[in-house]
């Protein structure tokens, strides 16, 4: 509210923090007509669907902003309502693999607009390493106790199920949604490393993750591309590997709150998110973090604002992920069909 | 602004401790009242109920004859000096006296006057600031003393109020009592361990023992006619024989002890199983042999007392009595085994109810 | 009276209270030192580095400050009720006689309850009761998670009042107001404050109760924590260092105060 | 004493019993009838159906272990709290004079004042291989390789909880201990005690309220805590409220809730048995005269 | 086990309050030994020195020559009873009385025994099991009392024991100190407000005044030639006078006061201006008038002791002195400004010191 526009209409943003742009918003709001009155989410989904599910975040917020997957339960519980695209003219500039992403859609109808897209695989030292082309690095012994994976399901069973998938032919059909036969297999196969002291620490979140790799906690480890324009920010020898297995994609998704609906916002909500996707935002969020809005918008708006941002720069961020995404690409998945299984197995692995 | 105090069948029992055991008791309106009593009898007791500070397990307490069994300690015109002090420890020595006085609404220069006037009365002059806890034993207890005092009110409970303090002091406090008691006209109940005291200040006195009360009279009267052996041996009258024989007379008697006779007066059963002769000391004298009516009795100890010696002499069976000597009197020196004459002056001998007497002897 | 501890004793009980210090010391110091590291890469400065850069950025952190001021206004306010709502709890407590260990169960109940699942359930108790989330839901569920801890520290701290020192008062004409404020006040004062002090801290660093709680103004450690996630620069070192040092000032200034003013009472006999 | 007493404390008992019924009751039914409903898949949502599914999956995959494992750390951070914070209550409250027990005190706050976030972080730079105390330790010539363990173990984990809940337990040590007449201390050696006799057969009880309170207090935070696991155990560590948040993720409500039940159940469970065997609700009964 | 005490120069300031100022003191092994002074005279203050309760702030404290300043008091051989009591309140009475044995190894029947005998020492036979926070006063008081006579250690350090006991329990304590005295050996040293106590106890006693000590004496010495008018007064003789003139030779005066001449010893300056004439009330004697030596008094009022009566007679200048007589003696009644005389026995009047009288006078 401190920063409304003047006759900007407003809407509460409750997302991932990194995609507040804090000052910037001032901008966004003189180009769109809307101020969003941001809100950290705290970037763990699980709280999150708890306060959508359980909770007060429909009495309080508009729009949501965090990793797909569960658009199809939010929808099934009815506290998420679907977009019309229609009223999103910058959807149609979204790259297609990006409206491709699987669980966007439920019913038929369209609950999630991807704003934010990447692809993730393996931040190393090439100082310690050499040169990393496989997740096989991680289950390597010869680099036990100098790996890492995330303290999550939601990635850590992925980027293995790759793993076996790819490179040691195990007969896996999608590694982000495992039968249970499949998910035992993946599980075993961690719970066997992670016994034999293969892995230092599951990580945690961005800052602790950087740290894992400045302060040679860890050679190798899992993890998002921007944590390496970090740690080269400070002055690190960091590489982010190019894997024969592919990557893991991943969505940050626009969900439409019900609240959003029954206060009578859902319009302006809906030019919210056409903002997102107008060229302003992504030229900023690259900018800020390196993470990328899916459409060509940005470079656009780029070349329009050439004193503000480099459009060469732009280009470049959108053709390095655009690359990644023309090969081999897994899609992470906050909510594969045997969900409640991959939790179970993930205790299992704790306990081990 | 005298208040009587009517104590009506009260017993306060703790759990099988019975503290207090049916106590009746009448404190006249202005009268100096003092309880005495073994360690442990009851005073304290009695004191929390007339205070408010606890409520009786039956009967009635009751001021100038209304039932105060619901009157709250605050809003009884009663002030008490703790056995147990209860200073505040938070308040300085000049807080902790004020602080009744305050809650009157008393402020400002005239609540210094009188906060300095009562640490004068208990000689702590200028020490107002000091902090409660840094104080002497005897210090602490002036303080006590000085913060009940200061409220000069209708009923005065004082349990043990001078213990801790030196003979000056206590003689300074005890005057400080009396005149305090006659400007003030209020009820005073003090709780001792001291005859001095006893015998100096009250009006009438009551002797406690084992949570029941064996005698309430004044003063003279407990020397007079001590209610029983408990009571006489209490107020300091050692010797106490136990007759072999009694001759009974309206009021007077003779009675044997070990084989020789004197005579006594009667204020308890003239049985000799139920009775026993107390002999007040005061009234013995070292008499010259042959003297009547005399005792012959044997030196069996001596002890120097300061100002006095105290003869301890023995009846063939046994049984002794002290005597006190004056230390430079002119007779003397005595050993042990030598034979004395002690003559008895009227009344020396009383004979009274053997009760209170331990089985032992 | 003077305790005889012997000087190996006292070596020890020195050697571990300056362990005890190093150990409670070490994170908020080095973090101090870093924040005053103009690098990216957190580490300790070299002395000619020393420099204020992320304290200069501090100012512009318009989410950290808002949330900073939402959390002390939340602190404040909790530590104010839970305090209060512990002290009348605890004079009740003494009030009672039969039914005393059931409201003590009673009181300390909720501190049992796990962060997480006493903020979604309090938080679904809430919406389904159509009340919106704000700073005073958020409130809520910290005065219910402060209140057991300022309760029993207020209770500790009632050993200070003898029953004798509430009689004697009463003996001089004090009404159980005046025994209260005049006697049990100042007595468990220590214990107030302790307690001020426990919930005060315990809502400050609150997150997952906050979290479910809290309306669109996020409090700092939700904030603190968002910012860790999802990269943050050393300007959240700042913040630290800063409130480090605020509460040092803070501390101090309590402490010189207390020097100055306070009564050396220690053993009240 | 004087008066009714009833009303009394019925009129000091309401506003905190309010508090607690509303905030504290009201949610604990809710969690309590949850944990014995049904997750369904087909809503992903909990349905009115008795069910102890969630209390059967407490059984499963080693989820008892974290719960018994995280009362075992519980028992053992509050324990050493204990251990740290008594000889600290008793330099501050005996040992130091005025100023410096002022001064102590004072600094036994002020590192609760940052973020216990950050201050866990903090010791992932202090800790780890390359971290200040290995640095130390090697310029020192004292070890030639970094230690591994200092960090992303048991030991971090301890160390991180025991900086982060310290003052929870030296706090209601020092208020128990103003209450104990040094005299007793002194009676004591009198008699023939020495410090450790002295501080076994006097001190301790005496302050046992406070040994509770501190316990209690540091049981408590340790059983809720997830950060300080989290950012400094090895691989996989886990403490009970990073297990409610690791279903909490997929939406099992009533698992969620059972465990937190079973833990309520537990601890609350021992404090009543603490309650039976030592009388812990009447350790602050006034016992004077 | 016999241990002697030396207190060398010792002083001990509490701030601004000098609790001791340069004490010297020998106390000899095994003797008894008694504090006396008026509150806050620094009584309490020295035996926590001696207990290892305190260190001095100047001086130095030993046992038989040896310095114990760096002896901790649970090794010193030294128990005490503390004036603050300090039982221990989470103990049962037999737990507290115990401690000390239990410390030493006993255990079982045998220390079972010990406790009992000294819980019968203190009459309280049959209060093992009770809460030492729920007894009266005197009860605590002979707790603090059993714990440490239990101990029999080399020092017993006694601080004001007995008060707040009746005076027959006092008796019978005092009694039992003897014996434990006599039977162990100990060094007893006893504060006490109580001459009676003290007079009878102790082999030798001091007065204290303000943190110094005034007089070190065999308690007859004090009566006399008490070294000043403070002592003199402090152990009861009240009646100091005031001399206009003094006509000195060897060892006897001729003192005059308000006109009136009689004879003195001389122990102090003979100088009018630095001395007062001590009365030792138990030398008067009423006498028939014109007796020689022999003073003409006028009466201005009697009081009521009990067993005696005490007579307050007025000098011509003002200046008074009190007579006991005889309750019932067979002279009087006294009615006020009637004329007696007063007869001296030998001794009667010492010339002393006025050190430490009042300004006031
Ligand atoms: N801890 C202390 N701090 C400050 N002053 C003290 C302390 N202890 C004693 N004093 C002061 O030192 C003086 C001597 O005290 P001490 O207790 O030795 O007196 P005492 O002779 O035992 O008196 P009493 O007969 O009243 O017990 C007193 O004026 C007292 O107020
Ligand atoms: N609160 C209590 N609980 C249990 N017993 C008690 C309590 N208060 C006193 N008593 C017992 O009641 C009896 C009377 O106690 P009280 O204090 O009235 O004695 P007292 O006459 O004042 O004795 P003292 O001269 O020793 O002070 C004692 O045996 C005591 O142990
Ligand atoms: N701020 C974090 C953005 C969310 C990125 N999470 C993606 C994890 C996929 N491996
Ligand atoms: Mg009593
Ligand atoms: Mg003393």
């Amino acid at each position: 509210s401190r920063l409304a526009a003047q006759g900007a209409a407003s809407v509460a943003f409750w997302a991932t923090a990194t995609l507040d742009i804090g000052d910037k918003w001032q901008e966004f709001a003189t180009q769109n007509g809307v101020t969003p009155e941001f809100t950290d989410n705290g970037n763990d989904l699980g709280p999150v669907i708890a306060r959508l599910a359980a909770g007060n975040a429909n009495d309080l917020f508009d729009i949501g902003g965090f990793q797909g997957g569960a658009e199809k339960e939010l929808a099934r519980q009815g506290v998420i309502i679907p977009w019309d695209v229609a009223k999103i003219p910058n959807y149609e500039s979204l790259w297609q693999w990006a409206k491709d992403i699987p669980y966007l859609k439920y019913d038929g109808k369209q609950y999630g607009i991807p704003a934010v897209v990447n692809a993730d695989s393996i931040i190393y030292r090439p100082d310690k390493l050499g040169k990393i082309d496989s997740y096989g690095a991680i289950f390597d012994p010869k680099l036990k106790g100098r790996v890492a994976m995330e303290d999550a399901w939601i990635n850590s069973a992925i980027f293995t199920a790759m793993y076996l998938k790819e490179s040691e032919n195990q007969p896996i059909a999608d590694p982000g949604n495992l039968s249970e036969s499949e998910l035992g297999l993946v599980m075993e196969f961690l719970i066997k490393h992670k016994s034999d002291g293969q892995f230092r620490t599951f990580w945690n979140g961005w800052e602790q993750g950087v740290q894992l790799v400045a302060d040679q906690e860890v050679d190798a480890m899992t993890g998002w591309e921007p944590i390496v324009y970090e740690g080269r920010k400070r002055g690190l020898q960091v590489e982010y590997a190019a894997p024969v297995e592919g990557y893991e994609g991943w969505g940050n998704n626009m969900v439409l709150l019900k609240g959003a609906g029954d206060r009578g916002v859902s319009d302006t909500a809906h030019t919210f998110v056409n903002g997102l996707l107008g060229g302003f935002y992504g030229c900023e969020l690259g900018q800020a973090r390196g993470y990328l809005v899916p459409t060509d918008n940005n470079v656009v708006y780029a070349k329009a604002h050439p004193e503000e941002y480099k459009p060469d720069d732009v280009e470049k961020l959108g053709e390095h992920v655009k690359a990644k995404f023309a090969g081999k690409i897994y899609w992470q998945n906050a909510r594969p069909d045997n969900f409640q299984l991959y939790e179970e197995w993930w205790q299992k692995l704790r306990n081990a | 602004m005298a208040i009587s105090i009517q104590i009506d069948r009260v017993s306060r029992d703790y759990g099988p401790v019975k503290a207090l055991d049916d106590v009746t008791l009448d404190i006249r309106a202005g009268e100096f009242f003092t309880l005495l009593g073994s360690s442990g009898c009851g005073k304290s007791s009695l004191l929390k109920l007339i205070g408010g500070f606890d409520r009786p397990t039956s009967g009635r307490v009751a001021f100038d004859g209304k039932d105060v069994g619901d009157l709250p300690a605050n809003k009884r015109p009663v002030n008490t000096v703790f056995q147990s002090l209860a200073l505040f420890p938070h308040m300085s020595v000049a807080q902790n006296v004020g602080y009744g006085l305050r809650l009157k609404g008393l402020w400002g220069v005239a609540l210094e006057i009188r906060i300095n006037d009562a640490l004068d009365l208990v000689e702590l002059s200028g020490f107002g600031p000091r902090d409660v806890n840094l104080l002497s034993g005897g210090q602490r207890q002036r303080v006590a003393l000085a913060r009940a005092l200061v409220m000069e009110p209708g009923i005065l409970l004082l349990d043990e109020p001078l213990t801790g303090l030196d003979e000056r002091l206590r003689q300074q406090m005890r005057d400080e009592f009396g005149r305090l008691h006659k400007r003030t006209g209020a009820t005073f109940i003090l709780v001792t361990h001291n005859q001095d005291e006893a015998l100096s200040l009250s009006d009438r006195m009551a002797v406690m023992h084992r949570g029941r009360i064996e005698q309430v009279d004044a003063p003279a009267r407990f020397f007079e006619a001590p209610a029983n052996a408990f009571v006489a041996r209490f107020i300091g009258i050692d010797t106490l024989l136990r007759p072999q024989s009694i001759v009974a007379a309206g009021g007077h008697a003779e009675v044997t002890v070990a084989g020789q006779t004197l005579p006594a007066r009667v204020e308890g059963p003239t049985d000799p199983a139920a009775s026993v002769i107390a002999i007040r000391p005061d009234r013995l004298f070292l008499a010259r042999a042959g003297t009547l009516p005399a005792l012959m009795l044997t030196v069996v100890g001596t002890t120097f007392r300061g100002l006095h010696r105290d003869l301890k002499l023995a009846f063939a069976d046994g049984q002794t009595l002290v005597i006190a000597i004056e230390a430079d009197a002119d007779i003397g020196p005595f050993s042990i085994g030598q034979q004395v004459a002690v003559g008895l002056k009227p009344d020396a001998a009383v004979l009274i109810s053997s009760a209170g007497l331990p089985p032992a002897g | 009276m003077m305790t005889h501890e012997g000087l190996a004793n006292r070596i020890l009980l020195w050697a571990i209270t300056i362990a005890g210090l190093i150990i409670i010391y070490a994170p908020p110091l080095y973090l101090l030192a870093v924040s005053f590291n103009p690098a990216l890469q957190p580490g300790l400065p070299r002395l000619s580095d020393l420099s204020l850069t992320w304290y200069a950025a501090l100012p512009k952190e318009r989410a950290l400050i808002g949330a900073l001021q939402q959390s002390l206004i939340i602190a404040t306010v909790t530590a104010v009720l839970a305090t209060g709502m512990s002290l009348l709890a605890a004079l009740a407590y003494f009030e009672l006689r039969a039914r005393r260990t059931s409201w003590f169960l009673t009181v300390i109940l909720p501190m049992f309850v796990p962060g997480v699942i006493q903020g979604l359930a309090l938080s679904a108790v809430f919406t389904r009761s159509g009340i919106k989330a704000s700073s005073l839901t958020v409130i809520a569920g910290h005065l219910l998670w402060a209140m057991p801890f300022a309760f029993i520290v207020i209770l500790t701290s009632f050993a200070a009042v003898r029953r004798s020192y509430l009689v004697a008062a009463a003996d001089l004409g004090a009404t159980r107001w005046h025994q209260f404020v005049d006697i049990t006040l100042p007595l468990i004062r220590p214990g107030l404050i302790s307690a001020f002090l426990f919930s005060f801290l315990l809502s400050l660093n609150e997150f997952t109760r906050a979290f479910y709680l809290a309306g669109r103004q996020n409090t700092l450690p939700v904030v603190l924590f968002g910012k860790m996630n999802s990269g943050a620069s050393p300007v959240i070192y700042a913040m630290s260092g800063a409130i480090f040092m605020a509460s040092v000032a803070c501390v101090a200034l309590i402490a010189i105060r207390s020097l100055w003013t306070g009564t050396g009472q220690r053993s009240p006999r | 004493m004087t008066g009714s007493r009833l009303p009394i404390s019925s009129a000091l008992m309401t506003p905190p019993l309010l508090a607690i019924l509303a905030f504290g009751l009201a949610p604990l039914t809710i969690v309590v009838v949850w944990s014995f409903w049904n997750w369904d898949p087909s809503t992903y949502w909990i349905k009115p159906d008795l069910s102890l599914a969630g209390y059967a999956a407490i059984l499963e995959v080693g989820r008892w272990t974290v719960i018994v494992s995280t009362l075992v750390k519980a028992f053992a951070t509050a324990l050493l709290c204990l251990l740290i914070a008594y000889p600290t209550a008793y330099a501050v409250h005996f040992l130091a004079g005025r100023r410096l027990s002022i001064l102590l005190l004072a600094l036994i706050t002020i590192p609760f004042f940052t973020s216990y976030l950050i201050r866990s972080f903090s010791w992932r730079l202090v800790l780890g291989r390359t971290g200040v105390l290995n640095t130390w330790l090697q310029d020192w010539g004292i070890i030639h390789a970094p230690l591994d363990w200092l960090l992303f173990s048991n030991f971090a984990v301890v160390v991180g909880l025991l900086a982060s809940y310290l003052p929870f337990a030296t706090f209601p040590l020092l208020l128990s201990m103003r209450r104990v007449d040094p005299t007793f201390l002194a009676a004591a050696q009198d008699l023939g005690a020495g410090f450790w006799k002295g501080l076994t057969s006097i001190l301790l009880p005496l302050t046992m309220p406070g040994i509770f309170a501190g316990f209690l207090f540091v049981f408590v935070m340790v059983v809720g805590s997830s950060t300080e696991v989290q950012m400094l155990g090895g691989a996989g560590a886990s403490i009970v409220s990073v297990m409610i948040n690791d279903v909490m993720r997929v939406a099992n409500y009533p698992l969620a809730f059972a465990i937190s039940t079973i833990v309520l159940v537990v601890i609350f469970g021992l404090v009543l048995i603490g309650n039976r065997l030592f009388g812990l609700a009447s350790l602050f009964e006034d016992q004077s005269p």
